[in-house]
C-alpha cells in the first residue's frame, strides 16, 4: 500500500501538465472542434512521440511498461484540457490488441498505433442492449474460407477516425448469451460496413455502424472465439478508469474556473465570493474534486487486481462515486456563474458537457449498481 | 377543502379540451410532444388562435378583454394545455408588458398596446438585465437622456429571451445618476425596429440560440412610451417580479415533462424489462413525483391566497426554487432514461428542420439537449440563490 | 376543487392552536412523560369533550361527521404540541369500527371511546413482517363455540393503554396470502395473552403482545371473516395521512425553533443567523415546511378517494414525500441548534425522535416506492 | 502506487491481528460487535493492554515512547482494530494531552505526565467549550487570576466528553483580558480532583451520558501545570484541532460500521429475501460505500503528506466533514434496516445492564441509538460549518 506517486509519475504528471498548459487554451480547442478534422493531428504526433498512447503496453510490445495509473495521469490532463483527441478509443484497442492478438496481430498493428500511423476503436454497443455487455445481435458466421460479420454497431467512440475497429460479434449463442462473443478487427474500407458519423454533446462524435455480409479473412478473429465476455469487461473497466481520471481532470478545471469566477465577479458592490452561502458551495465542490481524484486513483490501482469479480466491483464503485461527483460538480458550476455558465462562449458548458456525456456511457451509475449487486450475489 | 374537480370546473375542463382538440394545429403538437424547439411562427399561430378566444390574456381583468377566470380556472387551463401538447405562452406580452401597461399605463398606452397582446400579434421582449448588473438589477446603466419630447437611450441588454422575434421591448433604463440605485430608474416601451438596435445572439452550450444582446446605440424613445412616473420604473418592476415567481412554478408544464419522462422509460429497455419498471429507476422518478406533488399544491394554495386578494409575497420564491429544481431533476432523468442515446448532437431535429432521421430513438434525440438547456431555469428570473436571499430577509426576518 | 379551509375547518383550527397553546408548553409535556402514566388523562377528557377523539365519524356512530382533513388539523396541532396521548390509535381503532361494525358493537364501543371512558389500539405488524400487511402468522381458529386466537404481534402503538385491541389475525391461508385475515377485538383481561410494555424513543410507547389460546366469543369478529385485507390498507393510508399532518406540525415547530435559534444565538459577535450559509438552510427547511403541510393536505384530501388503488398510490407518494422533508428538517434543525440541538434538554431532540419514529412507521419510504410501483404496474 | 498490501506490511498486519486475537477480552469485544456502550473501564482494560505493548500511544514518536510506526502501518492498526471489535482509543491523553505536553511541555512535565498516558492509567479530558462561545472557541471566558504561585481558575466549560471518569484535564483559559480574543489564553493541566471542581451530567437525547458541564469554582491550579508560555495557549490548542481533524475521518470505525450495517441488511429480511438484496436499500448503501472508499483514498493521501513532512492543513477539514457525514448516513441506513424495530428504547441493553432480552432482534436494540448518537459527530471537533469556513477561508482564499 503506497499511495505516493513514483519518480518517474511525478516526472509523467510535469510533462503532461506542461504539454496541457502549452496547447489547450480553450480558443484553440474551440478552434480545433470548429474546424471540421475533430482534433489536432499536430498534437497527436506530439502525443505519440512522448510515448503516451501505448503508455502502459508492455515494452515487447512498443509500450513503456507502464501501468493503468500511466494511462490515468495521461487522462487528467486531457481531462483538464477538454481535449478533443480520440486517446481513450486508442488506448481500449491497443491494450485489447495486446492482451489479445497474435505476434503477427501486435507487430502489424501496435506500432503504427504507438507511433499516431493508425487509428482504431472499439465497437461494443449496440442500440437494444442499453449498457449489457452481453447483449450483442451483431453476427459472426465463420467459414471455412474465412468469416462474415452480419449486424450494427452503435455509438463508437472516435470511430470516425478509426482505420480498423475492433468490433463485438457473436460467433454463438442466443442474442443475450454470455458464451460465444467474439472479437475482430475490422477495417474501414471493407465492402458492406455502412457508416453514420454524427457529432456529439461533448465534441468528440460518434459512429453508428452497420454490417452487410462484410467478409473477413480468419486473421481478423482477436483472441480466442467465443471467450470475449471476461475481456470486454476488462475493457470495461479500463475505460472506468480512464474515465474517472479523466472526470478528475475536468472537474478541478471547472473548480478553478469557478473559484476565479467567485473571486473577480463583483455583485452588490462586492466580489461573488463574499457570499458564505458560495463560499460553502465552493467548498463541497472542492471536496468532491479530492473525492474525484480519490475515486480515481482508487479505480486505476484496482485494475491491477487480479479477481476479475473484485475488479470489477471496484471499478463499478468507481462510476458511482464519479457519477455523483461529476454531476455535483458540473451542476454547482454552471449555477455558480450564472447566465454565463450556460453559454457557448465559456469553457464550463463545455465541460459540463463532458461529464454529462461520461455519466452516460460504459454503464450509467444505476446500471453500475445493479452490476455491484451481481458480484455481491456471486460472493 | 377537495382535491378532485367540482360539476362546474369539469365543464370548464371539458371546454377547454374540446377547444384544444379542435384548434391546435397538428404540427405544432407534434413539435411540442418531441420537445422540439419552436418558431416564432409555431408561437404566434398558437397565440393568435387562442387571441381570437380571448384566451391569450387568460389572465387579464375582464375590463382590458381577459375571461373573467378564476384562479382554479387559470389553473385548469395551464396544466390542459400543457397535457394536450399547446406551445407555452410566451409570457412577455400578456404576462409582463401588459399588466405593467394596464395597471401603470396612460388611457393612450391602453388604447395603443393592448390590443396587439391580447391578439398576439405584437412580439414583445424584456430588456432588464444587463452585462454588469445580472441578479443585481438595481445597479444597470443604460441611459436615457432627457431630450424635450424624447429620451435618447445608449447602453446594452444582455440575456434577453427571443429579442430576434420581437417588435416591442419594455425596458429599464437609468433617467437619474444619483441616489439610491433603485431611484432615478425608468421603465420604457422601446420599438425594436427604432434606428440605433442592434440585436445578437448569445449561443447556449446546447447550442441554441433563445438569449441575445441587445445594443442600443442613441435610441430615440418618445416620451409618450414612458410608464408612470419617470424615475419610478423600479416599483413596476418589481410588481412584475413577483407575478413572475408565481408563473415560474409551471406546473402544467412541468406535470407534463413528468409524463413524457414515463413515457420515454417505459419504452426504453433495461435488462428485457421497461425501464420504469426497473426499482432504482422507478423510485428515482416517483421521488421527483412526489415532490412534484407537493408542489402543485403548494401552488394551489398560493394561487388560492392570490385569489383572496393577498399578495403572493415571498412564498413565490418558493415556488421559482422549488420549480425549477423539480423541472431540472425530470429533464436529468429523461435524460438518463435514454443512455448512451443521450450523447448525439442533433440540432436539425431539435429544430425539426431534419431531412435526416434522428440517430436513435425519436424521444431520445432531445433529451439531453433539453437537459442542458433546463440548466438555465434555476439562474433566470433571478437565480435561486437570489430568491434564497429573499425569502431569508423577507419572510424569515434575517 | 378547492385548497380553502371550511369555516368550521378554520374555526376546528384556531380551537386546537388555543388547546396547544395552554397545555403543551415543552416542559409540562416533559413531566408528563416522566410521570409514569404516559399521557395526560385530564386532557384526554377535555378532547373527548371538544368532539375530538371521534371527529370523522358519522353523526349517526357518535361522530361530529367531518372528513379525514379534519382530524388532520387535530392531528398538525398535535405534532406541533409533541402530543403524548394516543389519539392516533383512537382515530385508526374508532374507524374500523365504524367501517366494519356490527350495530351492536358500534353502540358498545364508539361512544366510550368518544367520551374518552374507553382505549383502544390496532395490532397489525409482526416481527417477521416488516412492514408487509399481508405478512401475517398469527391466527384465528373459528370453532362452533367462538374462536381461538394463537400468534403474536409486535409494535403495537399505544397498546399499553388500550383497553380493547384490534387485532389482524389470519383465519385461512398460508402466512403470507392476501386472502384470509380477519380482524377481532381482543380484551387485555382475556386470559392467554402476555404483554411486554416498553418505551419507545418517542416516548410514546408500545407494546408486544402474545396470544396463547385466546378464546373469544363469536362477537368479537370485526367485519366480514376473512375478508380485512382492503381495511387493512385503508387503515394504513388513514394512518400516514395521519402521521403526515403530525409531522406537517412537528416540523413547522422545529423551523420556529430554529429560526428563533438564529436570531438569538451570538457567535463570533453577531447572530448566527447572520451568517447566509445558514441562512440559506433556513429557507431550505422552510420550503420543507410548505412542502409537508402541502403533501399532508393532498394525503387527507385524497383519503376521500373512492379508487383503493389511487388512494393507496397517493397516500405512498405522501409517505414518501413526509420522509424526505421530515428526514431534512429534522437533521437540519439540530444541526442549526449546534450542541444544543442533541441534548435531552431541548424540545429539538425530541422532535427528530418523533419524526424519525414517523419514517419508521406505517412504511419506510422504501417500502411505499415498491408499493407505488405495484400500483403502477396493475394499472 | 500501490493499493495492496507488500509483503512487510502484511507482516505488520498479521501481528496486529494476532495480538488482538489473543489479548483482547471477550466481552469487551461482544459489546463492541453490539454498538453497546462501553464503561470507564471497559476502555481503560484494553488501553491499558495495548499501552503495555506499548500500542496505546502508537502516533507518538519514538523517543517518549512511541512504536515508531510510518502513516500506513498506523493507519492499519486502526483499520485492524475496528475490524475486530476493539474499543476505540480515547483520544484525550494521546492523541491531544499528550502530543501537546510533548511538543511544548518541560522536561518536568513531560516526565510527569507522559508514562500515565502511555500505560493508561489516568484518564484525561479537554475543557475548550464554554457555553457563549461554543464554536468560537476564542470568546472563552474562564478566568484565570495569576496568585504569584498558582493560578485561580473560576468559570465554566461544557460539551466536556468524559469528565465524568476524568482524573486530569487540560483547559484553555483567559490569563489576559485586552487585545484579540486570541491573545490572553493560556493552556493549563488542572487535577479533576481539586477542590472547587464540580462535574454535571449533560444528558443527551438519545438518554446517554457522555457529555458534562465542569464547573470551575476558585480552582487553584500550581504554575507549574502551565504548558508553555502564559497568554500562548491558543497556537497550542490550535495545534491540536488541525490534528484532531485528520483523526476525525475515522476510516476504520466507519468501514467497520460498513461492515456491520450490510451484516444486519443481510439478516433483515424484506420480502423474504435479505433487505440486503432489495435493489433500493442495496443501493442506498454502495451509494455510501463509494463515497467510503473515495474518503479512504483521501484520508491515506493526507496521512502520505503528513508523512513527508507537510502540515495536513485545511485539507484535514474535508476529513473531517466527510468522515461525519459519511458515519452518519451508515447510522442512519442501520436504522432504517431494522425497520420499526428502531422504535423501542432500550438503555438497559445499550449499557450492556440488561437482564431483560431486548425487544425485537439484538441487533435493532442499538440501531436507532446509534442514529441518534450520531448526529452530534456533525457537530463536536469544530462543526461541519466551521470547518467549511476554515477550507474557504485558508483554501480557497475567499
Amino acid at each position: 500500500m503506497d499511495l505516493n506517486y513514483s519518480e518517474e509519475q511525478q516526472m509523467l504528471r510535469e510533462s503532461v501538465e506542461r504539454f496541457v498548459r502549452q496547447h489547450y487554451a480553450f480558443p484553440d480547442r474551440q478552434k480545433r472542434l470548429a474546424d471540421g478534422r475533430g482534433f489536432s493531428r499536430e498534437l497527436w504526433q506530439q502525443m505519440a512521440e512522448l510515448g503516451w498512447l501505448t503508455i502502459s503496453l508492455p515494452e515487447e510490445d512498443g509500450g513503456i511498461g507502464g501501468s493503468v495509473a500511466d494511462t490515468a495521469i495521461v487522462m487528467e490532463g486531457l481531462g483538464q484540457a477538454l481535449a478533443l483527441e480520440p486517446y481513450l478509443p486508442t488506448v481500449l484497442a491497443s491494450v485489447l490488441i495486446a492482451r489479445l492478438g497474435t505476434d503477427e496481430q501486435k507487430a502489424r498493428y501496435l506500432g503504427p498505433l504507438a507511433e499516431g500511423q493508425l487509428q482504431m476503436a472499439v465497437a461494443f454497443t449496440e442500440p437494444q442492449a442499453r449498457y449489457q455487455l452481453d447483449d450483442c445481435a451483431t453476427r459472426l458466421e465463420v467459414r471455412d474460407d474465412g468469416m462474415v460479420l452480419e449486424g450494427g454497431k452503435s455509438l463508437v467512440l472516435g470511430g470516425q477516425h478509426a482505420d480498423m475497429t475492433v468490433v463485438v460479434a457473436r460467433s454463438s449463442g442466443d442474442r443475450k448469451s454470455p458464451d460465444g462473443l467474439s472479437l475482430v478487427l475490422v477495417d474501414r474500407e471493407l465492402p458492406g460496413i455502412e457508416r453514420r458519423d454524427y457529432q456529439t454533446n461533448d465534441g468528440l462524435g460518434a459512429v453508428d455502424m452497420h454490417f452487410s455480409s462484410v467478409r473477413l479473412p480468419a486473421s481478423a478473429l482477436l483472441g480466442p472465439r467465443g471467450e470475449a465476455l471476461p475481456e470486454i469487461e476488462y475493457m470495461l473497466d479500463l475505460a472506468i478508469a480512464c474515465v474517472a481520471s479523466e472526470a478528475a481532470g475536468a472537474v478541478s478545471a471547472l473548480c478553478q474556473a469557478t473559484l476565479e469566477y467567485l473571486r473577480n465577479r463583483t455583485q452588490f458592490g462586492r466580489p461573488l465570493g463574499a457570499n458564505q452561502a458560495l463560499q460553502h458551495r465552493m467548498v463541497d465542490m472542492f471536496i468532491a474534486q479530492e473525492e474525484t481524484r480519490s475515486i480515481a486513483l482508487y479505480g486505476a490501482m484496482m485494475m491491477e487486481e487480479p479477481d476479475p469479480v473484485a475488479r470489477k466491483r471496484a471499478l463499478s464503485l468507481t462510476k458511482v462515486e464519479i457519477a455523483r461527483t461529476a454531476r455535483h460538480v458540473a451542476q454547482e458550476a454552471v449555477q455558480l456563474h450564472g447566465a454565463m455558465g450556460v453559454t457557448e462562449e465559456l469553457s464550463v458548458g463545455h465541460y459540463f458537457k463532458r461529464l454529462t456525456a461520461i455519466n452516460a456511457t460504459f454503464g450509467d451509475s444505476d446500471w453500475h449498481l445493479h452490476r455491484i449487486a451481481q458480484c455481491d450475489h456471486q460472493q | 377543502m377537495e382535491f378532485r374537480l367540482n360539476q362546474e370546473q369539469q365543464a370548464f375542463a371539458d371546454e377547454v379540451r374540446e377547444f384544444i382538440r379542435t384548434h391546435l394545429p397538428a404540427d405544432i403538437a407534434r413539435k411540442v410532444r418531441r420537445d422540439q424547439h419552436l418558431s416564432r411562427d409555431d408561437y404566434m399561430r398558437w397565440q393568435q388562435i387562442l387571441g381570437q378566444k380571448g384566451w391569450h390574456t387568460f389572465n387579464w381583468p375582464e375590463e382590458y378583454g381577459g375571461p373573467g377566470w378564476n384562479v382554479i380556472q387559470s389553473y385548469l387551463f395551464e396544466v390542459i394545455s400543457a397535457e394536450m401538447d399547446c406551445p407555452i405562452i410566451q409570457p412577455f406580452g400578456p404576462r409582463m408588458a401588459g399588466p405593467v401597461i394596464y395597471t401603470f399605463g396612460t388611457e393612450e398606452q391602453k388604447d395603443r398596446f393592448l390590443p396587439g397582446i391580447r391578439d398576439s400579434t405584437v412580439w414583445w421582449c424584456q430588456g432588464y438585465s444587463e452585462p454588469q448588473s445580472g441578479s443585481d438589477l438595481a445597479s444597470l446603466s443604460t441611459q436615457a437622456e432627457d431630450r424635450g419630447d424624447h429620451y435618447l437611450v445608449n447602453g446594452q441588454k444582455i440575456w434577453t429571451s427571443y429579442a430576434h422575434y420581437a417588435d416591442w421591448m419594455f425596458c429599464l433604463v437609468r433617467t437619474r445618476g444619483d441616489g439610491r440605485p433603485q431611484e432615478g430608474i425608468s421603465f420604457l416601451l422601446i420599438d425594436m425596429n427604432s434606428p440605433g438596435i442592434e440585436v445578437q445572439p448569445i449561443l447556449m452550450m446546447e447550442g441554441t440560440h433563445s438569449f441575445n444582446t441587445v445594443f442600443l446605440d442613441n435610441v430615440k424613445v418618445p416620451k409618450e412610451n414612458l410608464i408612470g412616473e419617470q424615475d419610478k420604473g423600479w416599483s413596476y418592476a418589481k410588481f412584475l417580479l413577483e407575478h413572475e415567481r408565481v408563473d415560474n412554478a409551471a406546473i402544467g408544464v412541468t406535470k407534463a415533462a413528468m409524463r413524457r419522462l414515463k413515457a420515454i422509460a417505459s419504452q426504453e429497455r433495461s435488462d428485457e424489462r421497461p425501464l420504469l419498471e426497473d426499482p432504482l429507476f422507478h423510485a428515482r422518478v416517483i421521488e421527483v413525483e412526489a415532490q412534484l406533488q407537493a408542489l402543485e399544491v403548494t401552488a394551489l394554495r398560493v394561487l388560492s391566497q392570490v385569489a383572496s386578494g393577498q399578495a403572493p409575497g415571498p412564498v413565490a420564491s418558493l415556488l421559482k426554487i422549488r420549480g425549477t429544481e423539480i423541472a431540472q431533476r425530470i429533464s436529468e432523468l429523461t435524460s438518463q432514461a435514454v443512455g448512451h442515446y443521450a450523447l448525439p448532437f442533433q440540432p436539425g431535429y431539435l429544430r425539426d428542420e431534419g431531412a435526416e432521421e434522428p440517430v436513435g430513438p425519436a424521444h431520445a434525440a432531445t433529451a439531453a439537449n433539453n437537459y442542458l438547456w433546463r440548466r438555465s431555469m434555476s439562474i433566470y428570473g433571478g437565480s435561486n440563490e437570489i430568491q434564497r436571499n429573499i425569502i431569508a430577509k423577507h419572510m424569515l426576518e434575517l
